[in-house]
């Protein structure tokens, strides 16, 4: 045998801890392989089955209970997401239009929206050249870290 | 009463603060790192907010996050249960400047508390012990000896700059003292570049033994009797119990009457615990006042049962504890806490993973605060607590014996525990005579 | 005391069992149909004997089956638990015929208090009070007449052959009696074949109260306080607590001494439960004496700290009960007891299946006996109870907080469970104000 | 086989704890494949992880522990399990011969063994007509309820 009972062991024991999805060898008419340990997903409702099926979280993950962001998901879109907990704002006052809307063109380093965080207004910038295709929170709406804001289009 | 209280923390302990809150009809937001979306206290809240990414400096250290967390959930009070942001006199503070109310003492009584020299200086004029010593750094030698004679021998010299056991020198006599005065003076020289060095009494086995005090706002302190906490190692507690075997109930009195007066010298508010050792004759010294809820709480609660965490609410929304005036705080039976880690109980080394089988023990006198449930992965960024298992017996024959079968009936795979080395603790002779003290577990030392 | 038990039962109680082996150091044989292979009994007894297939006839009643697994394993005592065969006169006979020791009282005393006209008779005796009646068949209507005048209205006819309400009529004065007499004669005739009926003081909203006992061959036989059961549906209980609401210090220790009475009168030894119908006049009748370990036992546990499964064991093995003599058990605070069935809340169907996640509640005064784990299959060859959820609180109103909130954290997935009938039941003012009856359920009557 | 019995029940008890999805070797024209426990998936709804959980159990099951039993399975064999709790004994009296021994051919309701319980000598009777091939229990030994006695190969 190529490895050693132990060897094995420790092989199965490392592809758990790192978690990655599968070790495979072939070597000499000897094969091996090992499948990571699958994800665990939770569920409320019963679409549990439909969101086993699509196991790798994406980073930044959308928001629980964002539907719109799940639906729209996959499609090749560059994801903001907000870097701080706080209160989303489209624009820098009550009166003034907003930032950005669907359809614009951004470049990178423009201001997007302001998230409100201890009473400090923290503008964030787009970190990509595209075209808004969705704005997700409702205007001062409350976001939390991590949460998508603006999918782009990247030009 | 609060309407909606955020918990500042993860795991058991959130877990904890949520069935304190739930019990007085008081709503939960839980705060949480992107490591710990799926941690129970986040399943259990009302509400929860993603405050930042795994590392806790970014998470839950990070003040700004946890209060725009309560800000944009409209919490009214904050409690942030032990560790991260617990002892921070500045963030106690923040809460108070955004209107919000900090479930724990006043910003000045933790920032007491949090400095050693202070907080001994405080104890000290309350007439509370504390370990005899020159405090500042000795003279010469002879300043060392008349000093030693002054307090008696054993001493110990440590260095003025230093920590970790380096340039400390224990002296049984004179003539050792003045031998060892300047071998503590060089090692300190060559170790911190700084040969001042001052002296302490030595206490030789000594307990470490910790009274829980309540403090309302109606100016009512009280203690509710001791934890023996002396089954430690690198001051991390593994078992603690209550009430100390070592204790007579005068002792137990005067103990608890130090407790309050420290706690009044602070003019301590809430819950809080204070530390003494406790030497092979008798003698106590104050050690340090943990200004807030501890690990080992539930020990306390269930010998008077009491529940700790409801009282830190009440007493932090202005209201009087609970306890009745007229009924003293008697505490029945003997209660032992194990906590449960994730880590090789021989190398004692983290053992994060995915728990694949949980079988939790129940039946009488068996308490479980955990975050635990089977297919829950305990993330690699946090501390490797993973339960706590407390028994209550009629006497500490019972406990024991409960304690060995909880163990035994407590079953987690996917993960190596300190289950085994908790049931080697209680096989120890030395454990089930009582016979405990702060180098009890220098025997497990590698 | 034994060296090896085994337990004649399954699920929880088996669990319970187990934990009071290893508190005294006695090794277990647990015993399983083919369907509880993987119950936690099996994987948490020191040894196990599959004694046959699911149903529990062939299995857990089989009585050459059990003693066959008692005989290979070399166990030297069996503990039957609740059910199957706890309350088999004959089962306890052979046991002590095969040289073993069965952990219950002798089998007279089964035998006794098995047969509901002698039970009634022996405790009669005892000066117990009985529910005043005719016990036998009436001669005639005025016999009716005069008996109900000395036992007092309201009164109630029963067909002698009958049972499940049919030929039961009520009268509050003697005009409603002699109408009703004919009424119920004929309705007997018609539903059993048989008009002889009985006449009994009819109690209007009864609550069930009953007393737990302890007897041991040392001839000391004490109560340890009641347990209240009142909410039960169709005579299976649902949640009982420990105070009664109901019973001032005078009625109970006046029907403390009056079970005692009824344990003394059976010549009974081990534990035991005397049950009690409490009218609302404070008067209480004697209903019937059960001669095992009860479900709810530890509604008893929590509020005075004796844990009865280890007294049973002591007792069976020749030894005193181990409460001191000079010390009276005093219950402290209020314990409920919340039977959490694998069953539709609403129209109580069975729901058995997979158990696909399990989180337990915990904190302060919660217990959990349970044979639950995650990833465990409820086979629907047994009772559908699941887990006991007991609170224990200082007083009545902290054990009904700490109920509410140690159900809502009570998360269970893969079967329908009575959490939300609880929490249901909970809600209701009746419930909290201690308002209780055997007629509480009839609310929900469907 | 490549590995030892205990080797693979370890490799076995691995892949449990450590949640990985499977384990594959190949070597030297021995198989070996182990997949993990089944992802669990949390849900209020009927889900598809419950299904696929409930893998059927054949009947009667090997008894826990009894290693030949397992070793020898699925090989078209038939198998006479005890139907009583007791006490397994090949021959009448100790002085006797065996009733049966590996090479007999035995016929339906051909008396095999006896299992003694409660001081009743049970005989256990053949149900198939076949060759023995396995005696499982030792002589004297203690059966569970459904526990195997005898491997038969049918005629």
């Amino acid at each position: 045998m190529m490895f050693k009972f132990d060897e094995i062991c420790e092989l199965i024991k490392l592809v758990a801890a790192t978690g990655v999805a599968a070790v495979e060898l072939d070597h000499g008419g000897s094969k091996l392989r090992i499948d990571g340990v699958p994800p665990v997903v939770f569920a409320d409702g019963p679409s549990a089955a439909a969101a086993a099926a699509a196991a790798p979280r994406p980073a930044p993950a959308p928001a629980p209970g964002s539907a719109e962001a799940q639906a729209i998901a996959d499609e090749g879109l560059h994801w903001v997401a907000s870097p701080i907990v706080g209160t989303f704002y489209r624009a820098p006052n009550p009166d003034a239009e907003p930032y950005v809307k669907v359809g614009d063109i951004v470049h990178e380093g423009q201001t997007l929206c302001i998230v409100e965080a201890m009473k400090l207004m923290n503008e964030i910038e787009c970190d990509v050249a595209g075209t808004i295709v969705k704005v997700l929170p409702d205007n001062a709406q409350p976001v939390e870290y991590g949460e998508r804001l603006f999918a782009i289009r990247p030009a | 009463m609060f309407s909606k209280v955020l918990i500042a923390n993860r795991g058991e302990i959130a877990v904890r603060i949520i069935a304190a809150c739930r019990e007085l009809g008081i709503a939960t937001v839980a705060v949480h790192s992107e490591a710990d979306r799926e941690c129970l206290h986040v399943k259990l809240a009302d509400q929860s907010v993603c405050i930042g990414p795994p590392p806790s400096d970014a998470s839950y250290l990070d003040v700004s996050s946890v209060m725009s967390a309560a800000q944009i959930t409209g919490a009214d009070a904050i409690h942030p249960g032990y560790g991260f942001l617990a002892e921070n006199a500045h963030f106690a503070e923040v809460v108070g400047e955004c209107g919000l109310t900090f479930i724990g003492p006043p910003p000045d009584a933790i920032r007491l508390m949090g400095n050693k020299a202070q907080a001994r200086q405080s104890v000290a004029a309350a007439e509370v012990p504390v370990v005899p010593g020159s405090e500042r750094a000795l003279a010469n030698r002879d300043e060392a000896v008349d000093l030693a004679r002054a307090i008696g021998y054993p001493v110990i010299l440590k260095a003025s700059a230093g920590g970790g056991g380096r340039g400390m020198r224990m002296a049984t006599g004179e003539g050792e003292l003045r031998a060892a005065y300047d071998t503590a003076r060089s090692e300190a020289e060559r170790a911190f570049g700084d040969d001042s060095v001052y002296l302490e009494k030595y206490l030789v086995r000594p307990r470490h033994i910790e009274f829980q005090v309540l403090a309302d706002s109606r100016g009512r302190i009280i203690h509710l009797g001791e934890r023996e906490c002396s089954i430690q190692r690198r001051h991390q507690k593994i078992i603690e119990e209550s009430p100390s075997p070592a204790l007579s109930p005068e002792l137990r009195d005067e103990m608890g009457r130090a407790a309050v007066a420290a706690a009044r010298a602070a003019k301590y508010l809430n819950a809080g615990t204070v530390e003494f050792l406790l030497a092979e004759d008798g003698s106590y010294y104050f050690m340090e006042m943990n200004t807030r809820i501890q690990v080992e709480h539930p020990v306390t609660e269930l010998v008077t049962g009491v529940d700790l965490v409801k009282e830190q609410l009440r007493i932090a929304a202005g209201e009087p504890m609970s306890i009745p005036k007229r009924r003293q705080v008697v505490a029945s039976g003997h209660a032992i806490e194990f906590r449960i880690n994730a880590e090789d109980p021989n190398t004692f080394a983290p053992s994060p993973g995915r728990i694949s089988h949980l079988s939790l023990p129940g039946g009488p006198g068996v308490r479980v605060d955990t975050h635990l449930y089977s297919g829950y992965t305990i993330p690699s960024h946090y501390d490797s607590l993973m339960a706590k298992l407390l028994v209550w017996g009629a006497d500490r024959d019972e406990a024991i014996v409960r304690g060995r079968r909880a163990l035994e009936m407590f079953r987690v795979e996917g993960v190596k525990t300190s289950i085994p080395l908790h049931l080697k603790i209680l096989g120890e002779e030395d454990f089930q005579a009582g016979r405990l003290s702060t180098h009890f577990m220098d025997r497990y030392a590698q």
